[in-house]
């Protein structure tokens, strides 16, 4: 192997049909054989060049040589073809098909003319040994964790004989074991010859495993250097543009009354990742109680239950000692429920509606904006633009669909809708998952905020980081029971987490 | 908004006269007289007032069975149940003013509501199978539709049925029911009005009321409705029951504004032309009217030319066919050069890239 | 289509120029001269009926055939949308036509509102009645067929073969009436045909289904496929394309049909000969000649105009068709049995019940009596 | 039909699967379709199309497999027009297929009227049928033979598809893709697989089922083509197909409901009941079986 590249981008831009400038004039090269990482902000153009590279994105002008030779990938079959997979952020398997058909889809072995369903096995099992991916060939996805699904994702990417795996943010859904054992996974494929990109703007993880970092900014190239050669201040620079603010630390305050009890709760659910077996638990007035917890352990039936969507099938939850048996979320909202769901799009707003009518949606019924049966459509445009000016959102205008901002706009106008309320008790489920550092930060202060007047929050989240910052205390779901407790003290790191969220270690 | 979805109506009517042109002109060379057979089809409908009058009479029930199923559609619901809801609902107000005695002012809106009453469930039970049990309102209005005509056949037969008429027909519709005439040398009726006026009023419940406002979170994202803790199956249960009423209603003014007597024997078709009408306004109420004219100009003209010239009146039936892809083509329709070059603007963002061409799959 | 070029776009628009010219030509110097009559046949539905619409049509061709370059003939399908009639009338009144003929009952009320608005127009009205005992409509015939007459022969016909063993009982002890809704017209067939076959034997059976639909030959086939499964072994059929799936059905079976309206056994006698052998024979609605016969007297200037005509066996309007099957298949007795009874109803010595003004009640009670 | 002795019932068997027959065909080239992701409401219109074609083509070349073939083409046809609609205008699926059914209507009359003067039907055509077949050793037995033997090829090919079009589906490579479309096009699309084609393929197979299902109402019910003669029968196929819950067996089943309730209610006419009340009975029954089912659904789901 000489240092010749293997994949170099030449020139890259891209325009869209609505006019946006996704990326501008980008090229760097990637080594044969390395692990190089993509930073950059959330629509920095990261995942818009890789889906250029896997052929689901034609660019405006500029090419890519791949050995030297320009070539064209005009979809993912040609991607395949010359070697190149990807594991998609969002998974991109069909969650009614088994493992093994999600696995040969689109290169199935035939019997006959029929799927040749003990070779389709064969082949998932012989991939899992080779890369030492653990998955059930027959199980049916919609029933897989999250991680098992990644696994099986990137098990797909890998059945079709690839040079170069690209992995856009996989940690993100990931738990701190899980994220070791990926990362030693990909550090196996590289040695066997795989060269890898990888994604994320985790400044760790990057430093963790890549050999080589390419920075994108606004859509253009930023910086690229071995990792070796920069420190993470300065790679942090190159993706903020600026030098980024101290850090929130919060941890160990747990003042005011008890505001959100939990006690003796179960819950039958016929997803058994649903289930819950005990729980007790509560959130104080000026806390931020962090939840910590494997994908699956639970959290989605808590969360149905505190936000009234779901009645515990034994035990019982108070809301300021009053029981909200039968109350749906219509009266947990009037009561200052607020909640900010892990899936912004699917459960937070309508992509179709417009921002004023995402923002005010749930508020409609206030005097503020309505009178009598008719909607204040002023008075709702006015506020929507003092959130929108409040929250930082980069839009087009009130007027625009949800579906023209990006994720972190989006999340930024959803939360401004739910703290709008000024509620007693917010749910905060993933509320940063896939959006840039910057809002990110922003949101963070948001929920400190609340706190600090005097706001109950629970904070269900993935990202242990931010995890780590925001908690006053902490619990650790692990199959539908609380397995620790813990008090965010300033020595609390990651790795003494792990143990209990993997159910190896329990404190409870 | 209005004003992208006027830019798609421009576009519109240039298509429609290029299409119609290319199915008509090779039949119009086929006749004597072919410049005759264009012409009366463009401008006929408009030379002689009883002809233009055509054109809003016809438009009135359509634009009325576009907003039921442009509220219904707007929350989400694909309830076909439409046309059965104006046949019944033409039924029972015919009914009403035969059997009830009401003095005669109040015959019409007597009538009329009671038929909007009874017509209507025709999409609420569905609306009701659907909220309560998750039963697919496609198939059971669907299927209601039929059952609903032949229950009306029955009733007209067993209690309405004028003996001295040679057709299965009711007694006559007394004169004191009928909607009043607006126009002199036309049919246009107070029918007209009332039905503008439901349009506004659509308009208004849609994007200015908060019931309307929660059926269309519902009807784009239901996820996001519960995550609000709206009241869904109300809301879902509300919104067919509205569109019943008002498709029914229209069956009531239909039948007291054009008919003498309850004679429908088969579905009327009306339901049909309300889901093409609310597709062609894009569901928006406003719209509803010029899309309701604009086919019932087409459907006038095509007429005049299969009555005037050796046109079958089949070839028209395939000139709307045609019209109808033609016009929800979103490759011409949303094509952004074309829409540039009518608004002399760039069109909105996300509008472009609206690449998922294949919705609609039954849930 | 896409690929017509600017040329030849330009030429085809040429071309119509030039013939719309000529034609315009034509059609003012025939105004000029005392050109002929003018008839226009309004059809309240579409064509292809088998029934009275294409009859009607059908009429309209004699009138021409006879007439040549003395009469201007045209139909004009109206569609099934009964709105749209009332503005095709006021349209067709005022272009000066000579007659304007329709058909159906449904029309009826139509003509109530635009005869009045142009007395000068004369208007004719096939198979349905103005109401002239209100006064008025002076310039409206009407004519209305006794199909009740003519299906009390085929009554006679259908009870009567079975009677004398020509169908041999093993095929079936019923008849069978297959009615596409129902509604009085089709009703008036039946009443007919049920007394008819009740008179050669009262103790008759008579399976009665509606389709509930004028174009479904599948589901007219299966609803007499179970009227034969269930004995019976000669049906009547009078539902339109529905009813021609009964055809179907006895070609099946071995059984026998009656057609309605024009002559069954003819539409299939070349293309399915198998079929058409078992179609016993059909009662026929001489529609297209009683319209040829209108403009014969409207010719003559003896159209008893303002006036309904009920025509039946008398003017021969209907009938059974005697030339095909039925002449080998009937006994000369039965079939005398039949020219007895049509003298007998021509006379007035045998009163065949209408189904017109006939209460549900009524109606009934009769499909009672017969029900095996 | 007043006494349902045992006798009857087996003779009213062959009716049952006639009825269903056309109803059947048409559900599953719905289900294939539906399971691409494009619900196929020009079903109806293909029906028809189909069943002018097999008429016209075994009337023109006097052979009724060429009729047949011409009908399944027809079908195909239709459906690849359906897709062009769709997939290259981009137009409204629904919308489009409406359309579609209006077009058949229209144009097949109009045909017909070009071929033989005539708008009603094609009696002047010699046209051919496709045949009843006698399976040997089984006609012989009583009750078996009523049931198994004697119905039309069209018949056993209706229901000999069922377990086709399900290994089909679930147990081939382009079923798995064609599912995988269905559910989820973009994953399909990362896959390799072109969504499109995919697409296509599954309206022109839709559309070739269709024109059989055409071709039973005018070569085996009846040996002519008459003005629109599916009456309906291909929004019963999409009712067949929901209520069938995706799944081959599903549909046959629900086919079959709803063609067991459309011959009671012919077989009940003439037992006195009104019969317009009669004629509601096929469309009553799918709403009360959806119901039933959605309700043991919920059942279960409580229960879980």
């Amino acid at each position: 192997m000489t240092d010749r590249p293997l994949i170099a981008f030449a020139g890259i831009s891209k325009t869209y049909g609505n006019g946006t400038l996704a990326l501008d004039d980008v090229s760097f090269a990637i080594r044969p054989g390395v692990i190089h990482a993509v930073c950059g902000e959330n629509g920095a153009g990261k995942s818009t060049l890789m889906k250029i590279l896997f052929g689901l994105e034609q660019p405006t002008s500029g090419s890519i040589l791949l050995d030297g030779e320009a070539v064209a990938i005009p979809s993912p079959r040609i991607a395949a073809e010359k070697g190149i997979g990807m594991v998609h952020q969002h998974f991109s398997l069909v969650p009614s098909l088994s493992v093994s058909e999600n696995i040969v889809l689109g290169q199935e072995p035939r019997r006959g003319a029929f799927l040749d369903r003990v070779a389709a096995r064969r082949r998932v099992e012989e991939l899992s040994r080779r890369y030492n991916l653990a998955v059930d060939p027959d199980a049916t996805v919609r029933t897989l964790s999250v991680a098992a699904q990644q696994k099986v994702e990137i098990l797909k990417a890998l059945s079709r004989d690839v040079r170069v795996l690209i992995l856009d943010e996989p940690t993100a859904v990931l738990t701190p074991p899980e994220t070791d054992e990926l990362f030693d996974r990909l550090r196996d494929m590289r040695a066997a010859g795989l060269t890898i990109l990888f994604i994320s703007h985790k400044l760790r993880e990057v430093r963790a495993l890549a050999s080589h970092v390419t920075v994108l900014r606004a859509g253009k190239l930023a910086g690229d250097a071995p990792l070796a050669a920069i420190d993470d201040e300065a790679i942090a620079r190159l993706v903020m543009g600026q030098a980024a603010g101290p850090a929130l630390k919060r941890g160990g305050r747990v003042s005011g009354t008890p505001r959100v009890v939990v006690s003796g709760v179960h819950l039958k659910a016929r997803d058994a990742n649903d289930r819950l077996e005990g729980i007790d638990l509560t959130v104080h007035a000026g806390e931020i109680l962090g939840v910590a917890g494997v994908d699956g352990s639970g959290q989605r039936g808590l969360v149905s239950l505190l936000t009234g969507r779901a009645q515990p099938t034994t035990g019982a939850i108070t809301y300021e000692g009053k029981p909200t048996a039968g109350l749906g979320t219509a009266a947990l909202r009037r009561l200052g429920l607020a909640h900010l769901p892990a899936d912004r799009f699917q459960d937070g707003g309508s992509k179709r509606m417009t921002l004023v009518e995402n923002a005010i949606a749930g508020a409609h019924r206030l005097a503020a904006f309505s009178t009598g049966p008719f909607l204040k459509r002023r008075a709702m445009e006015t506020r929507t633009e003092e959130m929108i000016v409040h929250y930082k959102v980069r839009c087009p205008g009130p007027n625009a669909p949800l579906s023209a901002l990006s994720g972190g706009n989006a999340q930024k106008l959803i939360a401004a809708r739910e703290f709008a309320t000024e509620p007693h008790f917010m749910i905060a489920d993933q509320p940063t998952r896939g959006i840039d550092v910057a809002a990110a930060a922003f949101l963070h202060e948001r929920l400190a905020e609340l706190a600090a007047k005097g706001g109950a929050v629970l904070l269900i989240t993935a990202d242990l980081d931010e995890l780590l910052t925001l908690s006053d205390r902490i619990v650790i779901l692990y199959a539908g029971r609380i397995v620790a407790r813990l008090e965010n003290e300033p020595g609390l790191t990651p790795e003494r987490l792990g143990p209990y969220m993997l159910g190896l270690e329990s404190a409870a | 908004m209005i004003r992208s979805a006027f830019a798609s109506f421009v576009i519109t009517a240039v298509l429609l006269v290029l299409v119609v042109g290319i199915v008509l002109v090779p039949i119009a060379l086929s006749l004597p007289d072919p410049l005759a057979v264009l012409d009366t089809f463009v401008f006929g409908p408009f030379r002689n007032p009883r002809h233009t009058g055509n054109i809003v009479e016809m438009a009135t029930p359509a634009m009325m069975c576009g907003l039921a199923v442009a509220v219904m559609f707007r929350a989400g619901m694909f309830n076909l149940g439409v046309e059965g809801a104006f046949f019944l609902g033409g039924l029972a107000t015919v009914a009403t003013v035969l059997l009830v005695p009401l003095p005669a002012f109040a015959m019409a809106p007597v009538g009329i509501l009671v038929g909007a009453v009874v017509g209507s469930s025709v999409c609420a039970v569905p609306g009701y199978l659907r909220a309560r049990y998750e039963a697919s309102e496609l198939v059971s209005s669907l299927m209601l539709n039929f059952a609903a005509l032949f229950i009306g056949l029955f009733v007209v037969n067993y209690f309405l049925r004028d003996p001295a008429a040679g057709a299965m027909v009711s007694f006559r519709i007394p004169a004191e029911a009928k909607l009043p005439k607006l126009i002199a040398g036309t049919r246009i009726h107070l029918g007209t009005l009332v039905a503008l006026a439901a349009c506004g009023l659509g308009a208004v419940y849609l994007f200015m009321s908060r019931a309307g406002f929660e059926a269309r979170i519902v009807g784009s994202n239901p996820s996001f409705a519960a995550h609000l803790g709206l009241p869904i199956r109300s809301i879902l249960l509300r919104s067919q029951v509205i569109g019943g009423l008002i498709a029914a209603g229209a069956g009531g003014i239909e039948m007291l504004g054009l008919y003498q007597r309850f004679s429908w024997q088969s579905l009327p078709g009306n339901g049909w032309t309300g889901v093409v009408v609310a597709i062609l306004a894009r569901d928006n109420p406003i719209l509803l009217i010029p899309a309701a004219l604009f086919l019932s100009y087409l459907q006038v003209g095509g007429d005049l030319i299969a009555r005037n010239f050796d046109v079958p009146s089949e070839a028209v039936g395939l000139i709307q066919a045609l019209v109808l892809v033609v016009v929800t083509a979103q490759a011409i329709m949303r094509n952004p050069r074309l829409i540039r070059l009518v608004t002399g603007k760039k069109p909105a963002a996300g509008q472009a890239q609206d690449t998922k061409a294949v919705e609609g799959s039954v849930a | 289509m896409a690929h017509i070029t600017r040329r030849s776009l330009s030429a085809l628009l040429l071309a119509s120029v030039a013939t719309a010219t000529l034609g315009l030509a034509a059609s003012t110097g025939a105004a000029l001269a005392d050109g002929p009559k003018k008839v226009v046949f309004l059809v309240n539905g579409n064509l292809g009926d088998k029934s009275f619409f294409d009859l009607g049509a059908a009429g309209m061709k004699q009138i021409k055939a006879k007439y040549g370059d003395a009469v201007e003939t045209k139909v004009i399908e109206m569609g099934t949308d009964q709105t749209k009639w009332l503005p095709t009338f006021e349209d067709v009144s005022e272009q000066g036509f000579d007659l304007i003929l329709s058909s159906t009952f449904e029309i009826a009320d139509i003509l109530s509102e635009v005869a009045p608005n142009h007395p000068d127009q004369t208007y004719v009205l096939v198979d349905g009645v103005m109401p002239y005992d209100k006064g008025g409509y002076e310039n409206v015939y009407s004519v209305v067929f006794k199909q009740n007459e003519g299906s009390y022969l085929a009554g006679i016909l259908a009870a009567g073969l079975l009677k004398d063993g020509t169908i041999p009982a093993d095929q079936g002890t019923s008849i069978g009436f297959l009615g596409g809704m129902d509604i009085p017209v089709i009703n008036d067939f039946l009443t007919g045909y049920v007394e008819g076959a009740k008179s050669v034997n009262p103790d008759i059976k008579v399976a009665i289904s509606y389709a509930g639909s004028f174009n479904d030959a599948a589901k007219g086939k299966e609803l007499a496929l179970a009227q034969y499964r269930t004995g019976t072994a000669i049906g009547f059929n009078v539902a339109g394309l529905t009813g021609l799936g009964q055809l179907a059905a006895a070609k099946d079976v071995g059984k026998w049909a009656l057609g309605v309206n024009s002559d069954q056994e003819a539409i299939f006698r070349e293309s399915d000969p198998a079929m058409a052998a078992k179609v016993a024979t059909s009662m026929v609605k001489n529609i297209d000649v009683s319209i040829l016969r209108t403009y014969d007297l409207f010719l003559e200037g003896k159209l008893p105009v303002g006036k309904v005509e009920a025509i039946g066996l008398a003017e021969n309007a209907v009938g059974l068709v005697e030339t095909g099957n039925m002449k080998t298949l009937a006994s000369d007795d039965l079939k005398k049995q039949i020219e007895t009874a049509r003298a007998g109803i021509i006379d007035g010595s045998i009163k065949v019940t209408s189904a017109f003004g006939l209460e549900t009640d009524k109606l009934n009670a009769l499909r009672d009596s017969v029900r095996p | 039909m007043t006494d349902f002795d045992l006798a009857s019932l087996i003779t009213f068997i062959p009716a049952i699967l006639r009825v269903t027959t056309p109803i059947l065909l048409a559900a599953l080239g719905v289900l294939i379709s539906e399971r691409a992701g494009v619900l196929n409401i020009g079903v109806e219109g293909m029906m028809l199309t189909g069943a002018f074609a097999g008429v016209v083509v075994s009337a023109a070349t006097g052979s009724a497999s060429l009729g047949f073939l011409a009908a399944l083409i027809a079908g195909g046809l239709l459906g690849a027009l359906l897709s062009f609609a769709v997939h290259v205008l981009k137009s409204d699926l629904i919308l489009s297929g409406i359309a579609l059914n209006m077009a058949a209507a229209a144009g097949t009359t109009l045909l017909l009227f070009m071929l033989t003067g005539d708008k009603g039907m094609s009696g002047s055509l010699s046209s051919k049928v496709l045949p009843h077949l006698t399976v040997p050793v089984i006609a012989g037995i009583p009750v078996l033979g009523t049931l198994l033997s004697g119905h039309h090829i069209l018949t056993y090919a209706a229901f000999l598809a069922v377990p086709g079009v399900g290994l089909f589906l679930m147990r081939t490579p382009m079923g798995l893709r064609l599912r995988a479309v269905g559910e989820n096009p973009e994953s399909a699309a990362i896959a390799g697989i072109n969504v499109r084609r995919v697409q296509i393929g599954a309206l022109v197979t839709s559309g070739v089922f269709a024109g059989a299902a055409g071709a039973f109402l005018s070569m085996g019910y009846v040996s002519w083509f008459s003005q629109n003669m599916s009456a309906g029968r291909g929004f019963i196929a999409l009712a067949a197909e929901v209520m069938g819950h995706g799944s081959a067996s599903g549909t046959m089943f629900a086919s079959l409901l709803l063609g067991l309730a459309e011959a009671a209610s012919i077989a009940l006419q003439g037992a006195g009941l009104p019969s317009e009340l009669m004629q509601t009975v096929p469309y009553l029954v799918p709403v009360i079986a959806l119901v039933v089912h959605a309700r043991r659904r919920q059942r279960q789901l409580a229960r879980a």
